[in-house]
């Protein structure tokens, strides 16, 4: 069974046709890239995988249940911008994912653990930031960091809840070139040693091709303007990389 | 300097409405044309305010009470000279207590009034009148367009005031009236005063101001339907109507015939009350700064005799332009 | 060179911003000189000496009257009552501006009506806050309270709907409930802003603090005001008026310096957004 | 679902927004009746009928005395003077502020100044401005004006020196003088600021001109409600209270359409940065 | 002789040197391309040519004169970002470079030129918004613009003021990869056409050797934090570009 399947997913905003009759499977440690020209309904595509928009119709299923109606620490997500907390510290951005998502009573008032298992969330947040290469910055706050480091943070941040998906908007489209190369070998190396599958929306083909197990292109079949927004995206090609990329097994790294 | 233009201050209150009245009715018009000057009678709603552009110079003449005028513009260096007694309060300022009925009863109670005005000076005699002293009582200082909803609160429990707002508390069946400015009959005096330099170099200033005053009372205390829609007028004007504002009059000695008026600022009666009343302001510390004594400003009375300070006259009471009126010289 | 790219000197500077300053001190001079040439008791601008008088009076001098100085006995009443109510209107501008830009319903039901109260002149309705809240200290607080907390009210929320929307997805994927969101992500970045909208509320907070000082008061730097005013007193009403000035000012000062002090990530957030 | 994430349906948002105001009326009238039970001549929770019998006498009814209306002539004296007062104060904010923001010369002179005047409680030296500018209509305007002027000043100056400093590089090399810079790029992005400045100080403009209409005056809002108070005739005072919250309210809502049909590129700029 | 000769340029801030005795000459119709890691005082530099910021030390020529002692429209400027003015539209942008830079009395006055000079104005501008592929666009503001037509539009700013100088700071740094390679050619063909000499600052190295026809780079000859900044950026290297690009003479395009 896969892991997340789209079956007849329509998306209108009043009456302009968004996405058309989507469908999909995705498997269980899948690393799919979503291109497609801007405006074709990429980040709506991920805002309904992410509960955060609600399909005009067709289902959502994740593991075979219907996906919950909002956000929840099942899904993770890493944004092109904002996707880190500006008032707390590299370190306080990557605990808050223990401080919010532990489940004791206090925890749950508080909004933060405490004793062991503050030091314990300490320790693994401390080896995830070590992972991304922040090891050093655990201290500073993220206006102090580069827009590389920043989203390299936003990484650590989504792992240490340990989400089953992992969604990412053009998390890299806001990086320089040299920094974006540095980047993505750190997010193959994660998405072989974690148990991650992940959705990635972004521009750069390259990119596409050099990441992911999948690339799925959104495409309006129709585009001109005096189809007043009558015809949504589909799905226009689904390729699979060949050779295969296994995920655990980092021969590309 | 002889002048063309003159402006009087004037403010609501049942003494001094004929000013509003006479302006609306043409009577001032007519009086400044008679004597070819222009007088500009202006309403100003808060009286300190009058008072202090009086003080500053902004007005050639001023509506104040006897002792406000000693206080303010007579301490500012200000000579000023009272050409007019309209009427003394007679009832129109009381001390009124909540649910109790005697004076006495005040000993220990906070008082709300408009701190340092005639309020604070009537409060002054009545407690006099039964041997306290203000240190029986704590006074607090309570703006007079706040009292009458200040009464309506459960803490406020004596209050002294003027009209309209006695007469608006009183209202209330717990409101008791215990003392009132009938019980110094004279001392609260309401002027309608002129600086003195302006008066001397002109004379026919307070000769028109003088004219339209008695004019206009004449008309206001008639019992003719004239003398009827006057007073239904300045009723409306001072935000009540007919009945409240006859309430008012009846509270108010008001000098109607300008002989009256001439005959009273001639009584020793003035004198005796202006020593109390500078006295009380000695004692609460507005005769100016480290005033020694009481005698720091001289105060003129009409027949020639001077309290305190000679030198230092700021303050006259003349009887000139009520007489005129009154022989019709004017 | 063009005006707006000539720069003054450091020291020049300094030299220039006290030049307003001296320059109204010596226009004062002159036109209290002038008057005091005409009528030596002159109350309007008293000179220096006379102000000096009454410094010493008011503020070195015990009152025998009320065993206190009354500089500081003023101060100290204003100060609690301004506090106060300064106090309350943020608890209350934080807590119900942080709810009702957090939760839509919420929003829906007081968003239009905190905008209309915030428009009622609160001067206007004083009777009835004192039939509500009596004469004594409530009532001064209380305008105080209610004559800034609408603004700081609309003022929070808006910055709280202006925060990136991102936010409120993120913490969720971290497993906050609405709690622990508005207590871990919204409060924090909020509260530096609270003290930027705060202090934008200082002057208006004195104006109602004199306003209601003026209309039933013991003591207070706006009752002694207002007193005066009376007789005309300037030369006690000028120097509480700089006082206040120098307090309020202080107060600006201070609300800058624990901004940067206890928020250091704010102003590198600020600008780099 | 979290509450955070919980949206009131439209139609039931409107019901919602009603619900504050229905239950503020609901409120006075049972405060009303339980007071008039007790005094049937209750002055200070009015009946409805009350209320609406002083709305006929001061809205519809000409004054014999003065051949006016009164709600209408009030409302003609306080606006213009309100007008004339925001309209000052937004010249001398624009230009000053302007000049400030973009002369370094000027902001060494006058920032420091501007920031200790816009301190001064306004309300505090009303005697010296009846003083200076008489009793007649110039010091109620002078009152608004020396009351707001400071804030904006300090308002806009802050948002001339926000502006990209790579804006006025490039204005330059484009060819601007000191004057066409400002006349073509500085003016043109600060007018719909202003126009956010002006809408915080409407609140803080009829506050100031209530209370110097309380002090010297012959008509207007301010005037009235004053005037009344002495009776605490709460029937005229509640009516003229909602009354200025609507004009207020309206004039709100006038800057905000005014922004956005005038600057119709503001919007968008404003939350691309 | 150089249009643009730098010699013995120092800079400090305080006791931090930025950069470190440059000497340069640029010869008219050049396009240099500046690089070098971040912080190294490309920017800065930049300033200095702009009068935006002053030397500490040595000299800087435009056509064998002292440079200005501010900016002026011999040198035009594209930055990153807030290059255009949010208020103008497209149009109105271009314009301003005629209502800031015309002479007329009445223009100096009103910041506005009018009549027939509006007209030749308005003309030469569509003609230019015609060369970076706007004229669709005139009547748009610059917050309808995606980051790619922004920087093309500050270009025909730039260029309307007929500078002798086209000085860029990372003009094309934010821009997507597709979008950037449209402009790329954009720029090629400008300077071929237009009498300019442009020096570009760039992190992006395909884009430096793709475009110039010489790249200079920026290095810190000792960087390490012990130094505490007492040592700057120095010309590292000075690479002519091989087979040589020549203005004028549209080979590479
Ligand atoms: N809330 C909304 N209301 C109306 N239309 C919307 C809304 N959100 C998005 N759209 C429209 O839906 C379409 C798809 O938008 P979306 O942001 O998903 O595109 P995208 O593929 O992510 O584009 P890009 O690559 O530029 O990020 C766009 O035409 C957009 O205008
Ligand atoms: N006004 C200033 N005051 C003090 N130091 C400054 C100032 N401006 C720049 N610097 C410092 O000068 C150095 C060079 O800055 P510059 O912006 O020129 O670098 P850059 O090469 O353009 O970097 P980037 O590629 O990140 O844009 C940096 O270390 C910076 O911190
Ligand atoms: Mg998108
Ligand atoms: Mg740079």
């Amino acid at each position: 069974m896969s892991l997340i399947s789209v079956r007849h997913l329509w998306k209108e905003y009043d009456d302009k046709v968004v996405l058309e009759d989507i469908n999909l499977e995705i498997e269980e440690r899948a690393f799919v890239a979503l291109v497609g020209p801007s405006g074709c309904g990429k980040t709506t595509f991920l805002k309904m995988l992410l509960s955060e928009e609600i399909p005009t119709r067709g289902i959502i299923e994740l593991d075979g249940k219907p996906i919950p109606k909002e956000p929840g620490p099942d899904r993770g997500v890493v944004y092109q911008r904002y996707s880190v907390f500006p008032h707390l510290t590299v370190l306080g951005n990557v605990l808050l994912a223990k401080d919010l998502g532990a489940r004791g009573p206090g925890t749950r008032l508080l909004g933060r653990v405490f004793g062991a298992a503050r030091r314990a969330a300490t320790e693994k947040a401390r080896e995830l930031l070590a992972a991304v290469g922040l090891a050093h910055a655990a201290d500073k706050y993220p206006s102090q960091l580069s827009g590389g480091m920043q989203q390299r943070l936003a990484l650590a941040q989504a792992l240490m809840a340990e989400p089953r998906v992992l969604l990412l908007d053009e998390p890299f489209g806001a990086l320089d070139p040299g920094i974006r190369a540095d980047i993505h070998v750190l997010m193959r190396k994660l998405w072989h040693e974690r148990a991650l599958t992940a959705v990635m929306v972004t521009h750069d083909l390259p990119e596409a091709f050099g990441l992911a197990t999948r690339v799925i292109a959104f495409e309006r079949r129709r585009d001109e303007p005096s189809d007043g927004g009558r015809y949504g995206a589909r799905i226009a090609k689904d390729i699979g990389i060949w050779p295969p990329r296994v995920a655990g097994a980092p021969k590309a790294v | 300097a002889p002048k063309k233009d003159f402006k009087l201050a004037w403010t609501i209150y049942v003494g001094w409405m004929p000013w509003g009245y006479a302006k609306d009715a043409g009577i001032v018009k007519k009086w400044a044309d008679k004597y070819g000057i222009n007088i500009d009678v202006v309403q100003v709603n808060d009286y300190a305010e009058s008072i202090n552009q009086y003080t500053v110079g902004g007005f050639d003449a001023l509506t104040v009470t006897n002792m406000d005028a000693l206080s303010t513009p007579a301490v500012g260096g200000v000579d000023t000279s009272a050409v007019i007694i309209g009427d003394f309060s007679n009832g129109n300022d009381a001390v009124i207590l909540k649910d109790k009925d005697k004076l006495a009863d005040i000993k220990g109670q906070k008082v709300n009034l408009v701190e340092f005005s005639v309020s604070h000076y009537l409060l002054a005699r009545a407690l006099a009148s039964i041997s306290l002293a203000e240190k029986d009582v704590k006074v607090v200082s309570t703006s007079d367009a706040d009292m009458a909803s200040a009464w309506k609160t459960p803490d406020v429990t004596s209050v002294v005031t003027w009209n309209p707002i006695v007469s608006e508390i009183l209202a209330d069946p717990k409101a008791h009236k215990v003392f009132d400015s009938s019980q110094i009959p004279g001392e609260i005096m309401d002027l309608t005063v002129v600086n003195t330099q302006t008066l001397k170099d002109n004379p026919a200033f307070a000769k028109a101001l003088a004219g339209i005053w008695y004019e206009t009372l004449a008309l206001m205390t008639a019992d003719t339907p004239a003398g009827k829609a006057a007073r239904e007028a300045m009723g409306k004007a001072s935000g009540t109507d007919l009945a409240g504002f006859e309430a008012q009059m009846a509270a108010t000695k008001l000098f109607a015939k300008p002989a009256e008026a001439a005959a009273f600022a001639r009584s020793p009666e003035v004198g005796a009350t202006m020593d109390k009343v500078r006295n009380f302001l000695f004692t609460h510390g507005l005769l100016g700064n480290g005033a020694p004594s009481a005698d720091v400003v001289g105060i003129a009375l009409a027949d020639g005799k001077v309290l305190g300070d000679k030198a230092n006259v700021k303050f006259r009471f003349i009887d000139t332009y009520m007489s005129d009126a009154a022989a019709g010289k004017l | 060179m063009r005006l707006v790219n000539r720069l003054p000197a450091p020291g020049w500077a300094r030299v220039l911003a006290l030049l307003p300053f001296v320059a109204v001190l010596v226009l004062y001079l002159i036109a209290s000189a002038m008057r005091l040439a005409d009528n030596p008791a002159d109350k309007l601008l008293p000179s220096f000496a006379t102000i000096g008088d009454a410094i010493v009076r008011m503020a070195f001098t015990v009152d025998i009257r009320t065993g206190t100085i009354p500089l500081w006995s003023d101060t100290i009443a204003s100060l609690g009552r301004l506090f106060a109510g300064l106090g309350i209107a943020t608890l209350i501008g934080a807590v119900l501006g942080i709810a009702i830009g957090v939760l839509p319903y919420l929003r829906a039901l007081l968003g239009q009506f905190v905008a209309v109260v915030s428009m009622v002149p609160p001067l206007a309705i004083l009777p009835i806050l004192f039939i509500t809240m009596g004469l004594g200290e409530a009532s001064k607080i209380a305008l105080i309270a209610i004559g800034i907390a609408p603004l700081l009210i609309r003022d929070i929320a808006l910055r709280v709907t202006d925060m990136p929307p991102q936010q409120f997805v993120k913490a969720q994927t971290l497993g906050a409930s609405s709690w622990t969101l508005v207590l871990r992500v919204v409060l924090p970045q909020i509260l530096p802003r609270l003290i930027d909208s705060v202090r934008l509320q200082i002057g208006p907070a004195w104006l109602f603090l004199i306003s209601a000082e003026a209309i039933a008061s013991e003591s207070g730097l706006g009752y002694r005001i207002f007193l005066v005013r009376r007789y005309l007193a300037m030369d006690v009403i000028l120097p509480y008026v700089a006082w206040i000035t120098l307090l309020a000012f202080v107060m600006e000062i201070a609300l800058v310096a624990l901004q940067r002090r206890a928020f250091p990530w704010f102003a590198a957030a600020r600008t780099a957004q």
